[in-house]
């Protein structure tokens, strides 16, 4: 059995009342990959965010290598050899590839004065080699694809020759091919030697990726065991502590027949859409599979009016509409929940109220023009009711609520404005396991109500588990459609996703 | 370092003249001069003229101003303030004839003496005025430039401000003095220069526009510097001529050393002494003459060395 | 059981009250320093706290808050408007200008010079939200047009009401005083009062207001929910107009006159009472009183720091270091909660 | 099969020349505008493509201009600095202190002048990056207390350089012209192109610049790498001084004097300059280059307006006009691109 590199032990960690930590601990050896999974404001980010010195522990101790050591800043926790991909995007959009990766490190010449950019990019495209990745240092990292910015985030991290790399959600953005690429780097580094902590909630990776796993539940650890030991279940159980809902199959005759609502046809955007044709039924959730940049957010995006189209056609209920905006496109009955829900989903700083009536503001005025709060608050909790957001009340700020209570709120949204086509862009990203079976019947249950979803997602199990039919992009086209019967394997629809031209 | 003790420990300062008010033998008179600005070198040297008044008197003054001759509004809420710390008499040079009229009225029913001074105010309230005519003396500076460009070519006016009561009684006081009588003389530019930097650039420009021109009035401390600097970094030393107004070091250099060919010079630091010694004796119920003139003075090389001269200039 | 479900409701709920406190202690910290300047002046100059200081004091406020209220609105969506100085006066010349040069009567003139504040407030919207251009350069040029325009159109000189009595009646005559004989708050304060109620109602009531706090909050996530945010951001603009023309109103009412040539740096002072009241630059987050009790502590120093007859520089950087500590102070309530 | 692993590959190679193209259109388009500029006045008026005349307009580029390279640096961070105004006037006067008061020797004066301003930036970084303070009002407040600072320490006097020969000619004297008969250009212009290389090789060759780019781009990520944010954004505030400190310096060179109730106004200029020539207000973008194209417009505008002896209250509207139109313009390039 290898060494232990890192050992923490009864870590407290409060948040102006929020316990976050309550005497928390957790283990890590070399050349493991030890997964940390739990719920959704479970505490794993905080965890590690101490061991990484973005956090301070009010209480408990960090061993490394066996000695005790203390944290103060991210600087002290890279010379330790300790390094972080975090779960939000950390890097700087306007600077190049190389400049992201060497960021605190620069290369420097002429008596350190001056950067040498130049040894700085050959490096940098040594490394990027290394983890077998075309992208050239010079590139700005803003016009890379976000899958290719995970990339890069995983590249400098490695370039800080970590002893412990701590991965929080590292695939939460990546889709099987490059979930593939992205465990064959973390095999290389595990056989170099290097400790992984591994944050995900897609259970099904555990088994193939990590050696050992840590459940925390509430902020406090749970238990660590070997993934070879232990069923995907039982892990489940322990994070949640309660049984979970399994969806079955939808049943696929049910939208077979009835009539269609959306029509897209020949939707073109210069570079990312090309010729797009579907059609949507009443009552039928469509599952749209591809890649990480296969285009499916850009088509939505132009569905709902977000972005231009430089041509094509909509039809809602048969009749064409011109849609110039999210304004026009809600009039016609088209609701979409984007995929980044922090940054374009809902309003942090604003409380559940007004996030549930962002979208119908009008509906809530009185006679005199006066905003109605009272009809607002009893909609809202309706909504609340009705989803079973977990929220004190409805007076509580979105910020404080977990990730799925936040799509559940969105959903909410949504509702309340009472449209007839949903579309769904990743409705369980970062989503614990708990909160995502619920959303999954949500989605049935609207299906069933006569709502027409289209939803987007990475994870094909979830496409399987819930799409009446579905349809395959690559490269910003349609490269298969198929109903989701027997024959719609996951192999099938990766043909489909890697379909390119040529 | 004196005055800052006055801001400093200022409850005790700031008592006297209310009890001042009282029973005016007991303590100091306070005499609040609100001016039309304090940054400049002009309202400076009223203030030194003030204080010396104040010193030989023995009250007690203030002065301020706003930061620039637009902000009229500012100067009313000074003028305000000065009314509540209830001064036994004001000295207030209003930025606007008319606008401060309310306030006035206001002193004259608290039984405030008012003195006016630099400008007018639309109102018979002040019992004095100290001033002199700056459309005069800028006609007096239009007839020398006449004569010193031999009674033809173009000149342009460089003036400091563009909506102030001095501004424009010195642009349009040259400009009338050389529409009226000196018709070969052509006004070629007026442009407003607000700070010395800006005047210097501006001056530079209209030089450039107008290569034949014979002479350029600034008309006061920033603007004639700004035209001083823009002749000697053009090189165009003897080929225009420079009038300025008011005084200072730099002006005074410049007439000495021939840059310049002269500047009117308004009296400024005999303003702030007459406006107090003025509003003492009507404190004391004494009369005062209505409009009391300060004067003003040509000076250039010739006599700038002049007693009479020295004493109405500041450096 | 439900404990572990829902693992921060037990907290959540807990910090409820002290949310609803710490709303009220924000009030009360501004509010505080107010009533802290109050006393400090009043202790060290006995001509402080009377009636017709405090009144000349309120009276001060009254134009500066208004442009205050105005700005409040453009600063809670994340944007700034540094042409409400400018505008002001271009509200006040055109007023001038329609009053005493068409001979329009008074009300309409007051009402054309509103509109003008509402239309430049409108056109830097228009440039701000259709052509995307920076707020803060957007309303530079505006400030730089108006400040062009004023001259241009007064020909650089004052335009007086002075066969106007009844305009200048609206800021310092004072309907109080005629009903409550002794009591004479000038009108153009009551003006103030009346706005700011006009004002928080606006924020507080109305979906403007919604809508304002929405996008300061996230732009985007509101454009993405079916607002037309881009109306809405020339919609708020032009309330700022509005508030801003009835500032150059009052102004003019005030001076007895248009000054074409004033107003520059004023959009500074606005900005400050605004901050200084608890309104975030970034968006979002503020108030109405705030923004009332920042204009009044703002005044309240100016005021008082002549009283004690200060001298002019210094009273410059005294009020430099109140922003800073107003808002250093506002800064470590917010971490500390 | 390299291909299928890395998906968009060939569009992003694709991407590349096309992306080394635009940042040179960028610069061409801001460059095509002062171009333009200098034609049509050409057009327009005799005399204004004259040496003497081009010479002003270098010099009257230099004090705003080394204004601007400063503000440069803090804009890329996605700040601002409102007060370098009022910091390049105190500079400007310390020096005047430095050289006639204490009778320091005119390099050493010099460098406390600049020293002043790097100190004023220190503290506006650090009240920013220590207190937390925002920096539009940590900057209103360094703005208002050097404003009240210069005018105490000179006792609101000027004060004089006349019997420093030497220190004049630091902006006024010609060691080009010395050099090269009849090339005369000011020693000032010089120390502002010097100014704009050095600034230049700081933010594209060194660690301070690279810092100032991820600050601007994301200030969180840039602190998850383990760079000193705080620290960092001190020294780049301090820069920032610096210039301004500079600026004050060849100010009080040129007019042979401190002007202590000076330079109220400059810093709108110099942010005007800086966008003007393509930096972005939210950080992250931004060039030395274009910052000094951005100037030369802005001086280039008003003296061909001056020349044109368009009236001085057009002449704002103008620039105001033609502020909006060069911002619209970078925005509708990037839009394309
Ligand atoms: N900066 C912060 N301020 C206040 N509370 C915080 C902060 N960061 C985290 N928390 C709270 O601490 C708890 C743990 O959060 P953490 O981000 O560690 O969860 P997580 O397990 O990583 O969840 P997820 O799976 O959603 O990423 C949550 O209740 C969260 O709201
Ligand atoms: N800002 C951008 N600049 C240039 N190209 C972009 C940009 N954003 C996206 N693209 C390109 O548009 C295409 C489609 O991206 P899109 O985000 O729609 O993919 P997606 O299938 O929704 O993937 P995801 O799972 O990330 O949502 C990709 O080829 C991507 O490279
Ligand atoms: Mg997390
Ligand atoms: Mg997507």
């Amino acid at each position: 059995m290898s060494q232990t590199v890192v050992r923490m032990e009864g870590i407290d960690k409060q948040f102006s009342g929020v316990q976050a930590l309550k005497s928390c601990r957790f283990e890590l050896r070399a050349g493991e990959v030890h997964a940390l999974v739990g719920e959704n404001g479970a505490g794993k980010s905080t965890m590690m965010k101490i061991l990484t010195g973005v956090y301070q522990k009010d209480q408990g101790t960090i061993e490394y290598e066996g000695a005790e050591v203390q944290v103060p800043d991210t600087r002290a926790a890279q010379k330790l050899g300790i390094c972080m991909i975090h779960q939000e995007m950390n890097l700087a959009p306007d600077l190049t590839v190389a400049q992201n990766i060497f960021i605190g490190k620069e290369p420097r010449k002429t008596f350190g004065l001056l950067l040498d950019d130049k040894a700085m990019n050959k490096q940098a495209s040594i490394l990027l080699k290394q983890m077998n990745l075309d992208i050239d240092p010079t590139t700005p990292v803003s016009k890379l694809t976000v899958a290719k910015q995970q990339m890069v985030e995983i590249v400098k991290a490695i370039s800080y020759d970590s002893r412990v790399l701590i991965m929080d959600e590292p695939t939460a953005a990546l889709s099987e091919t490059e979930i593939e690429e992205l465990f064959r780097m973390i095999r290389q580094l595990r056989q170099k030697g290097v400790g992984i902590v591994y944050i995900s909630h897609r259970m099904a990776e555990l088994k193939v990726i990590t050696d050992r796993v840590t459940v925390m539940r509430d902020g406090s650890y749970i238990d660590t065991m070997p993934t070879a030991d232990i069923t995907v279940d039982r892990i489940i159980s322990l994070m949640v502590g309660r049984e979970i809902y399994q969806p079955a199959k939808p049943d696929r005759q049910s939208a077979e027949r009835s009539e269609t609502v959306l029509e897209v046809r020949g939707l073109t955007r210069k570079n990312v859409l090309k010729d797009v044709n579907f059609t949507l039924r009443k009552g039928e959730i469509l599952g749209v599979a591809g890649l990480v940049g296969a285009g499916r957010t850009e088509t939505a995006r132009a569905i709902f009016g977000a972005d231009p189209i430089d041509s094509g056609d909509i039809f809602v209920h048969g009749n064409k509409v011109r849609i110039n905006g999210p304004h026009e496109a809600v009039k016609h009955g088209i609701g979409y929940l984007t995929e980044d829900r922090k940054h374009f989903g809902c309003l942090l700083d604003m409380d559940v109220k007004t996030n549930v009536a962002l979208a119908t503001l009008g509906k809530f005025r009185n006679r005199a023009g006066w905003m109605n709060d009272r009809r607002m608050a009893k909609v809202s909790n309706d909504v609340v009711g009705e989803l079973k957001v977990k929220t004190p009340s409805i007076r509580q700020n979105v910020r404080y609520l977990s990730g799925g209570n936040q799509q559940k709120v969105i959903i909410g949204k949504w509702l309340t404005r009472d449209c007839d086509i949903l579309i769904f862009d990743e409705p369980t990203r970062g989503i614990d396991i708990g909160a995502k079976s619920e959303i999954y019947k949500l989605l049935e249950s609207l299906a069933a109500s006569g709502k027409s979803i289209i939803m987007i997602s990475s994870e094909l199990p979830e496409i399987l588990r819930l799409s009446h039919r579905i349809i395959v992009m690559c490269e910003g086209r349609i490269t298969g459609e198929l109903p989701n019967d027997e024959y719609a394997t996951q192999q099938r629809i990766m043909t489909y996703a890697t379909d390119r031209i040529g | 370092g004196k005055n800052n003790d006055n801001g400093g420990n200022a409850s005790p300062s700031a008592a006297s003249p209310s009890k001042a008010a009282e029973s005016p033998a007991a303590g100091k008179m306070y005499i609040p001069i609100v001016s039309k600005g304090f940054q400049h070198q002009f309202w400076q040297a009223v203030k030194i003229g003030a204080e010396k008044a104040a010193a030989e008197l023995n009250v007690e003054i203030t002065f301020e101003g706003p930061e620039t001759e637009a902000q009229v509004d500012k100067q009313l809420e000074m003028l305000q303030v000065a009314l509540d710390k209830k001064p036994t008499a004001i000295g207030f040079a209003a930025l606007d004839s008319q606008a401060s009229i309310p306030l006035l009225k206001k002193a004259q029913d608290a039984k405030i003496p008012v003195i006016a001074f630099d400008s007018g105010v639309d109102s018979d309230i002040p019992l004095s005025t100290v001033t002199t005519n700056n459309a005069n003396a800028a006609g007096i500076a239009a007839d020398k430039m006449a004569q010193l460009i031999g009674g033809k070519g173009e000149v342009a006016i460089l003036a400091h401000d563009q909506t102030s009561r001095t501004g424009i009684d010195r642009r349009d006081g040259f400009k009338n003095r050389i529409e009226e009588k000196y018709p070969d003389i052509k006004i070629v530019d007026i442009q407003y220069g607000a700070d010395h930097l800006k005047a210097t650039d501006l001056a530079k420009a209209i030089m450039q526009a107008h290569p034949n021109l014979k002479g350029i009035f600034g008309t006061n401390e920033g603007a004639a510097i700004g035209v001083i600097n823009a002749v000697s970094e053009l090189k165009m030393e003897g080929k225009i001529t420079v009038i300025g107004y008011d005084s200072g070091k730099a002006q005074i250099d410049a007439i000495k050393s021939g840059l310049m060919a002269g500047a009117v010079s308004q009296n400024p630091i005999g303003i702030g002494y007459e406006t107090v010694k003025a509003a003492v004796a009507a404190a004391k119920g004494e009369s005062v003459e209505p409009i009391i003139d300060s004067g003003f003075v040509w000076y250039d090389k010739t006599n700038i060395d002049n007693d009479e001269v020295k004493a109405v200039l500041y450096e | 059981m439900k404990q572990a479900t829902v693992p921060t409701a037990g907290t959540d709920a807990a910090q409820k009250p002290s949310i609803a406190f710490k709303s009220g202690l924000q009030q009360l910290l501004a509010f505080g320093s107010l009533i802290l300047l109050v006393i400090i002046f009043s202790v060290a100059s006995s001509n402080f706290f009377h009636f017709s200081n405090i009144v000349g004091i309120l009276l001060s406020t009254a134009v500066i808050g208004v442009l205050a209220l105005g700005s409040t609105f453009v600063i809670i969506t994340g944007g700034i408007d540094l042409s409400v100085g400018t505008v002001m006066t271009l509200s006040a010349v055109m007023t001038g200008v329609f009053i005493t040069m068409w001979g329009v009567p008074i009300p309409i003139g007051i009402i054309g010079g509103m509109l003008t504040g509402a239309l430049c407030g409108f056109l830097s919207g228009f440039t701000i939200s259709r052509m995307g251009i920076p707020p803060f350069i957007a309303t530079l040029a505006m400030m730089m047009i108006a400040k062009g325009l004023s001259l241009v159109i007064s020909d650089s000189k004052p335009i007086y009401f002075t066969e106007y009595e009844a305009f200048i009646k609206i800021s310092l005559g004072s309907f109080l005083g005629d009903l409550i004989p002794g009591f004479d708050i000038p009108n153009a304060v009551v003006v103030f009062f009346l706005a700011a109620i006009v004002g928080s109602l606006i924020l507080s009531k109305t979906i403007i207001g919604r809508y304002n706090f929405a996008i300061g909050s996230n732009e985007e996530a509101t454009r993405l929910s079916g607002v037309n945010v881009r109306n809405w951001k020339i919609v708020i603009y032009t309330i700022t107009g509005l508030f801003t023309g009835l500032a150059g109103v009052l102004m003019a009412s005030r001076l007895n006159s248009a000054q074409p040539a004033l107003g520059s740096g004023y959009e500074l002072e606005a900005i400050a009472a605004v901050v200084i009241g608890g309104t975030s630059l970034s968006g979002g987050k503020g108030t109405i009183v705030g923004t009332v009790i920042g204009a009044l502590i703002m005044s309240v120093l100016t005021n008082g720091l002549r009283i004690l007859s200060v001298k002019p520089e210094w009273q410059t950087v005294v009020v430099g270091f109140v922003i800073l500590l107003a808002v250093f102070a506002d800064i470590i309530r917010r971490r500390k909660a």
